[in-house]
């Protein structure tokens, strides 16, 4: 069923969901397939990330990145396979409980509330874990705990002179970047970031690689992107999907110097585009 | 030279009180592939629009043909042969791919492709022929955005940033999806960001910043210049 | 035994009726978007106009039929061309609300007119009678009423998905000012399709005529009941709205042998099991989330 | 510019967003002293029954606005908690013979009851298929209280509820002084209304109206948002709905059918969403209104209220308050930039 | 009951008000609706032309309100008209919901209250008191009518199909009482919703046992959507149909062809008499149409009203209820006529009407035959079982 080359334990047994396979693996996947209407847009992808490290997800378009990613933030329920997070079988879970238990995303398509401004966004980030939102008897000023911490998430990815505007008035990079921003709230375990450079001139991209990377230390990032750039600065691991199945894992290198990946994905010119 | 075909002339646009365009003068001949680079907000996509009739807090000239295209409207101007690729790529819900692709009339019988030329190009979207078109992923929902102006026919392609979000290889096919129609007198106005793509394609290039056309220069300078060039635009 | 099948094509006679109504709101919304409000009040108008008619100018059921829906058509052009257009790009509940306030509108101005007590309609030559078969004995008229209704729904649908009108049409109420760029004269489609989703309603009105009361109110409770096919059916779906016409006809039939007190209750009961079990309706797409 | 991919509801609200992010805190106390003066002043001016009527239905629009303009949910069924407690509450009243605010909490928390059920199904469902569903199961409501006759009296509606107030005579003959023993429940609604939107709760609904997918991927759980706010909504509509027929005396199934839920959004629509004042000058508007056709010979409510709507609707759809505040924001800021024109 | 009472001479606020609270824009506008209105303006003309100088008041008021059949809305304005508009006296209410609640207001209020247009019993019943007067109908006189009658005549088998509303149960409990009194039965009870504009099911269920009668009991656009679909079933031959509450507005706005051949209890007919023709001359010259019995009831009310004023010498409510307890009256719309004292129903001849075939009118609204008069003595609910105490 998997093709290519599957770095680790995905030979033992995958029917058994409670089996952790290697100590250092966060997220795990197992025959995780997804139908719409007849149409498999996922077929059984088994995938192992590391704790820790930076894992890109690359393929042509139309190969299953979004879709996995919606799967694995609960966005869309699997037609069949299972998630497991650290262990745990995560499958059919709602997206605000993954989200609890340490998963953050961005979106392929910028995705913010227009009318709200960047401090905002941040304090309802933070305030997320703690429940504060369900106090419909509390002022509105209880969120202003928050206020120091966002200010410093803005500073980090450069929008803190920003934060009193509203979102809808930002430009394309500011908003991917406060997209980043968000996800990196409350300090998850596990980052998805679907395109986080999409749209983006060079400067900006080259901005984003280094938010990422600093933002990688102590979690673990899964990021899809077609920019081979971006893939080659920032990966540890690179997954390529093609049709919904893993075409081949490895190294940066080892991916780019596969010869399906190359007819499939990179063409001959080795992806030198971007 | 080959015949000109579209002529903008010192054209200013607003958005509300801001000015996004100021005085920009491009043309674009028969057989020619010209791009528009700059910045993100630089006002490409504005200027685009504009020429399709969409944009209308304009003043100067736009004339295809050496007609002008005042008071045309939008649906007039696709008429006359222009085709457009937004840069959201435009593909209708509600329409599957199949119908998204046959929807535009066919402007140029014989410059027209076929549906069948069309899924020989792009397989992916033969599979998908009977899906709604937003139910494609963001790069087949480009593909889908490029192929239908092909279909219609159109003479003079206005494409807003296509290699945005795409397969390497897509990229590619598309950039020699470029090269073969300019070849057979198609006329693309190419906005990019992606400048080496632009780079592979073009025959002029017009950098734009802050509204302005700020140099226009053939392919061999730029790609002589790039690195001055970028540096210059902060690209 | 004989009762049940009775009832059966009674069922299957009102379900024509309330598929042929909900699917001129089906195109409407799956057309444009919008909700329209005042279907009620515009098959209601088809009902008072087929009185008038054959009160002022002697215009027969047969008349009323082709000259009514074209008046609703040509009225219909006229409400989208004044009101409903300036709330296309809006938020779909604007126009709902505007068609809303367009229904209160509309029946007290007919109340006005043509007064609350009702106009007399007599039932169309040539269909006064009965047809039994075996032991069943359906009115003739009912009986037309459900083929007539089923054929023109079968019409529509084919028109909608198979026709490059269709298409257009579509896509024009999808993103108008795209569709413009790409070569179509969008102002020419969106109008009429207003207009012809109004004649619908029209023409159901008209069938209604001989055998409904013609009043003012004749279509605030339809409206509902239109909304509850629709919202089982699936609203954007077309062959939703047609099937949980003839379903909801049905389950009225049978609740109103078997249990009348809750014949009307028993609507909105399958409803609200339809939004629990496939919240997007029986035929309608799933929403993306 | 950037398509949106999640089918929000986008309605224009009066206020630009949070609703007092136009006005600085003076000007706000200022305007709520003024807004607790004319409410108190009211039963002078205005023949008291329908002064009671202006804050009940203005606290109706309140409940509906809660929903439109704070997390963008339309009910187009909102008649089922206010008709559902104006019987509740008359039952009470009428049975145990208990003061009259005690049997209006006990209608509230009735109507509060049934939307957890109704909110549970409504909240699966955005925009308009809200706004539909919600329709839906106020009919089934109404039916239900149709049938119930023994309770509810049918159609000849629950007569004689008593304005019971410890025995205070004035209060429960005099419609003026009902109107002050009465008052107090409208101000408890409208302030959780206000306390709600202004809350961590508020923020949310916020954000949930603006992008549900993103409040998601945030962790909120906006299923259950909703139909908190919902249920508290409901509870809200309740207490006017037992205002009213305490007032009245009794309920009838006029409280129930849709066109009472249309007329709220009327109003609420009126005044301009998103603010939660526009509901009571909405309300001020119709009920006078309606009062005043009522007895003027004029036999065409519909005409008059049909009209307005549309043109609401098309020109003014901030409302009144939406678009007496953005005229006001025009003057000053011409003020303040003398010489700024269009170009 | 009441304050002191007030001297002989004493007008309120100098002027009589009388205020017609009905149904100016919806479903019984036209039964009764504005042109109660313009018989009331009569019945206050006439009345001056009589008293001319002597007249205990000349400045006489007619205000109106619509209460749009709803409860709360005619609740409100009966406060309003008593409270602000100083009426006197509150006329009409068709709508049997909003005529109790307004006699509620009436005896809040005490002020004078005469009901014409609502059919229930409770107003002279369980829910009577001293302000308030049924004066043209109610369900007891239609049943008595309609169902004895018929029953007598050999339609012993009835299926009755009813609005599962109070008006429709109350209804079709007095029909049951007085079809068994008679000597017949009612099969089948058939409940369909209220309002409903479908009933093909229904009579398709109530024709199965093949009755002599089918009796409906429904009212303005229910019962024309009811005898639509009765034509359409094609049953019209073997089995009757009973009309329990019919007005000639329904018969003209349906056309008397589809009601041919249908009997059903009236108050009054304008073609009845030379009597009640010239006064529906009278009416038809300012409305320029023909009364139904609401009409001529609300005309009749008005008129007696006033004259109990001038007896009274006072527009106080106890004083003119004092005047029109016991009182006999024999007026164009009352033959027979007696306001009970006990339960202030106002008791007169009814009659059993049949509606004539298309070919036998004559002129337009001649719809009616009357076939039989019930006296003022029978038509009503006896005293005794009305349940009603003051
Ligand atoms: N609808 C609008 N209202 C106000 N300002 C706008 C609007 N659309 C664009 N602008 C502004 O006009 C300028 C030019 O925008 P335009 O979209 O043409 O830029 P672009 O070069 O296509 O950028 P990108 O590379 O991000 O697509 C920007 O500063 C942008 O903020
Ligand atoms: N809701 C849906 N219904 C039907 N098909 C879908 C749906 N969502 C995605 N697909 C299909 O599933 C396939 C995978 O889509 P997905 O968005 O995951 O691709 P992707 O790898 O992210 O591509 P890209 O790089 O172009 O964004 C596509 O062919 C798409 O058409
Ligand atoms: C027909 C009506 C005038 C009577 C009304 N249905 C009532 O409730 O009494
Ligand atoms: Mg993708
Ligand atoms: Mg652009």
């Amino acid at each position: 069923m998997t093709t290519g080359a599957s770095t680790s334990a995905t030979a033992t047994s995958p029917t058994s969901p409670g089996s952790v396979s290697t100590p250092s693996t966060i997220l795990r996947t197992v025959d995780l397939t997804k139908d719409f209407r007849g149409f498999t847009a996922v077929n059984a992808v088994s995938l192992d990330v590391a704790e820790g490290t930076i894992h890109a997800l690359v393929g042509p378009n139309g190969a299953g990145k979004t879709t996995l990613f919606n799967l694995l933030t609960g966005f869309l329920t699997p037609t069949s396979g299972q998630i497991l997070l650290r262990g745990d079988d995560i499958s059919g879970r709602q997206p605000e409980e993954i989200a609890h238990l340490g998963v953050a995303r961005s979106f392929q398509i910028t995705s913010l509330f227009e009318q709200m401004t960047l401090l905002e966004h941040l304090e309802l980030a933070l305030a997320s874990p703690t429940g504060l939102g369900y106090k419909f008897w509390t002022s509105r000023k209880s969120l202003g705990r928050f206020k120091q911490r966002g200010m410093e998430l803005l500073a980090e990815v450069g929008l803190a002179d920003r934060s009193g505007v509203t979102a809808g008035s930002l430009a394309y990079g500011q908003k991917r970047a406060l997209e980043i921003s968000l996800a990196l709230a409350n300090d998850p375990a596990l980052l998805l970031l679907d395109e986080p450079t999409a749209g983006m001139g060079l400067e900006d991209v080259d901005r984003t690689i280094a938010l990422v990377k600093k933002a990688s230390v102590g979690r673990t990032v899964v990021f899809v992107d077609h920019n081979m750039h971006v893939v080659g600065s920032l990966a540890d691991q690179v997954t390529v999907l093609q049709s919904g199945e893993v075409l081949a894992e490895g190294t940066y290198d080892d991916v780019r110097n596969d010869e399906r990946v190359i007819t499939a994905y990179l063409g001959e010119s080795g992806g030198e585009h971007g | 030279m080959a015949e000109r075909l579209l002529t903008v002339d010192t054209l200013s646009a607003f958005h509300g009180e801001a000015q996004v365009l100021r005085d920009v003068s491009i043309d674009v001949s028969v057989g020619e592939v010209v791009t528009l680079v700059g910045r993100n907000g630089a006002g490409k996509t504005t200027l685009l629009r504009s020429i399709m009739g969409l944009h209308k807090n304009t003043r100067g000239s736009i004339a295809l043909d050496g007609t002008t295209l005042d008071g045309k409207s939008a649906d007039k101007r696709a008429r006359l042969g222009i085709g457009w690729v937004p840069d959201d790529r435009g593909i209708y819900a509600t329409l599957t791919v199949e119908e998204n692709l046959s929807l535009p009339p066919v402007v140029d019988k014989d410059a027209s492709w076929s549906l069948d030329r069309i899924y020989e190009q792009f397989p992916v979207l033969r599979e998908r022929r009977d899906f709604p078109g937003t139910k494609l992923s963001g790069g087949e929902q480009q593909m889908l955005a490029m192929a239908r102006p092909l279909r219609a026919g159109s003479r003079l392609l206005l494409l807003d940033e296509p290699s945005e979000g795409l397969a390497p290889v897509i990229v590619s096919q598309i950039g020699q999806i470029i090269r073969d129609i300019r070849s057979q007198g198609v006329a693309v106005l190419l906005v990019e960001q992606n400048v080496k793509f632009a780079s592979t394609v073009a025959d002029r290039h017009n950098l734009l910043a802050q509204g302005e056309v700020v140099e226009s220069l053939d392919n061999d300078a730029f790609q002589s210049r790039t690195t001055e060039l970028l540096q210059h635009l902060g690209m | 035994m004989s009762a049940f099948i009775q009832y059966t094509l009674q069922g299957l006679a009102t379900g024509g009726f309330y598929a042929l109504a909900a699917l001129g709101l089906a195109v409407i919304f799956g057309v444009m978007g919008v909700v329209n409000f005042s279907h009620g009040a515009m098959y209601m108008l088809g009902a008072v106009g087929s009185a008038v008619l054959l009160d002022v100018a002697d215009v027969p059921f047969w008349g009323a039929l082709v000259v009514v829906p074209v008046l609703l058509f040509l009225f219909g052009i006229l409400v989208e061309r004044l009101l409903v257009r300036w709330l296309l790009a809006l938020d779909p509940l604007y126009n709902f609300l505007l068609t809303f306030g367009l229904t209160l509108l509309i029946v007290d101005l007919v109340k006005r007119r043509y007064g609350v007590s009702g106009l007399p309609y007599e039932l169309p030559a040539g269909l006064e009678g009965r047809v039994t078969i075996g032991g069943l004995s359906l009115s003739s008229y009912q009986l037309f009423a459900a083929f007539f209704s089923v054929a023109l729904c079968i019409a529509v649908w084919l028109l909608l998905t198979k026709t490059r009108i269709g298409m257009i049409v579509r896509a024009s109420t999808e993103d108008a000012e795209r569709t413009r760029a790409l070569g179509i004269n969008v102002g020419r489609w969106v109008t009429p399709v207003f207009g012809f989703g109004i004649a619908l309603a029209g023409v159901a009105g008209v069938l209604a005529a001989p055998f409904r009361a013609i009043t003012a109110d004749m279509g605030s409770n339809f409206i509902i009941i239109l909304f509850a096919v629709v919202v089982i059916g699936g609203l954007g779906s077309i062959l939703g709205a047609v099937m949980a016409g003839f379903l909801v006809g049905l389950v009225e039939a049978y609740g109103q042998a078997y249990a009348p007190s809750y014949a009307q209750v028993l609507i909105f009961v399958l409803m609200a099991a339809v939004v629990l079990v496939r919240p997007a309706g029986l035929f309608g797409r799933e929403e993306a989330s | 510019m950037s398509a949106q991919l999640t089918e929000t509801t986008h309605v224009e609200t009066a206020a630009s967003s949070a609703p007092d992010r136009r006005l600085n805190p003076f000007v706000r106390a200022g305007l709520l002293l003024l807004a607790l003066l004319v409410v108190l002043a009211l039963p002078w001016y205005i023949y008291p029954p329908v002064a009671m009527d202006i804050v009940a239905w203005g606290l109706f629009a309140i409940s509906i606005d809660l929903l439109l303009g704070f997390t963008g949910l339309l009910s187009f069924g909102h008649a089922a908690f206010w008709g559902t407690s104006a019987y509740v509450t008359g039952l009470i009243a009428i049975r145990s013979g208990l003061p009259f605010p005690v049997a209006i909490l006990g209608g509230a928390v009735v109507a509060m009851l049934i939307a957890v059920p109704t909110g549970y199904l409504a909240v699966r469902r955005t925009g308009i298929y809200f706004a539909m569903v919600t329709l839906a199961f106020a009919q089934m409501i109404f039916f239900i209280a149709n049938q119930a006759r023994d309770l509810t009296g049918g159609e000849n509606g629950l007569q004689g509820i008593p304005k019971s107030f410890f025995g205070i005579e004035t209060v429960e003959t005099d419609p003026f002084y009902f109107y002050y023993a009465a008052l107090p429940l409208i101000l408890l609604g409208a302030f959780i209304a206000w306390r709600t939107v202004s809350s961590p709760f508020g923020r949310v609904l916020l954000a949930i109206r603006d992008n549900p997918a993103r409040a998601r991927a945030l962790g909120y759980d906006v299923e259950r948002y909703k139909i908190m706010v919902f249920v508290i909504s409901a509870g809200i509509a309740g207490l006017a709905g037992g205002v009213f027929s305490v007032s009245h005396g009794f309920a009838s199934l006029q409280e129930l059918v849709w066109q009472t839920s249309g007329k709220v959004v009327l109003i609420t629509v009126l005044g301009g969403i998103g603010t939660l004042w526009g509901g009571p000058l909405g309300a001020a508007v119709v009920v006078l209104l309606e009062d005043y056709l009522a007895s003027s010979g004029f036999n065409g409510i519909g005409i008059i209220t049909g009209s307005i709507f549309v043109l609401i609707v098309l020109l003014f759809r901030k409302g009144i308050w939406g678009t007496v505040a953005d005229l006001v924001a025009r003057i000053r800021s011409r003020g303040r930039t003398p010489g700024r024109r269009d170009a | 009951g009441g304050g002191p009472a007030a001297a002989s001479g004493k007008i309120s606020d100098d002027k009589i008000v009388l205020a017609v609270l009905n149904d100016q824009s919806g479903v019984y506008k036209d039964l009764s609706g504005p042109n109660s209105v313009e018989a009331v303006k009569m019945a206050v003309e006439d009345w001056k032309a009589k008293h001319k100088d002597d007249a205990v008041s000349k400045n006489i008021e007619v205000v109106t309100a619509d209460h749009q059949n709803k409860p709360d809305i005619a609740n409100t304005k009966a406060q309003e008209l008593y409270d602000r508009q100083k009426a006197d006296i509150i006329l009409d209410v068709p709508t049997s919901s909003a005529a109790l609640a307004v006699a509620t207001q009436a005896k809040t209020k005490k002020k004078v209250y005469i009901n014409i247009g609502a059919g229930t019993t409770a107003l002279t019943g369980a829910q009577c008191n001293k302000y308030t007067f049924h004066w043209a109908y109610d369900t007891y006189m239609l049943a008595k009518g309609t169902g004895g009658t018929l029953t007598k005549d050999g339609g012993k088998k009835w299926n009755v199909v009813y609005p599962d509303y109070a008006f429709g149960q109350d209804m079709t409990k007095s029909f049951e009482g007085q079809i068994t009194a008679a000597g017949g039965a009612i099969g089948q009870k058939v409940p369909t919703p209220f309002p409903n504009d479908n009933f093909a099911t229904y009579i398709t269920k109530a024709a199965a046992d093949k009755p002599d009668v089918i009796g409906t009991m429904h009212a303005g656009g229910d019962l024309i959507n009811f005898v639509k679909q009765y034509n359409q079933a094609g049953i019209s031959d073997q089995i009757k149909l009973a009309v329990g509450l019919m007005f000639i507005t329904d018969i003209h706005s349906l056309g008397a062809e589809q009601f041919k051949g249908v009997t059903f209890t009236e108050a009054w007919y304008w073609n009845f008499d030379e009597q009640n023709r010239a006064w529906a001359d009278k009416f038809q010259a300012k409305t320029k149409t023909r009364p139904s019995f609401a009409h001529a009831a609300n005309y009749s009310a008005a008129f007696n009203y006033l004259e109990a004023v001038q007896e009274a010498g006072s527009d106080t409510g106890d004083d003119v209820v004092a005047k029109l307890e016991g009182k006999k009256i024999n007026d164009f719309f009352l033959r027979n006529g007696e306001v009970r004292a006990a339960d202030h129903r106002v008791i007169h001849d009814a009659y059993l009407a049949e509606v004539k075939p298309a070919s036998e009118v004559k002129e337009e609204w001649d719809y009616e035959k009357i076939v039989a008069t019930i006296p003022a003595a029978e038509a009503f609910k006896p005293v005794a079982e009305s349940g009603c105490s003051m």
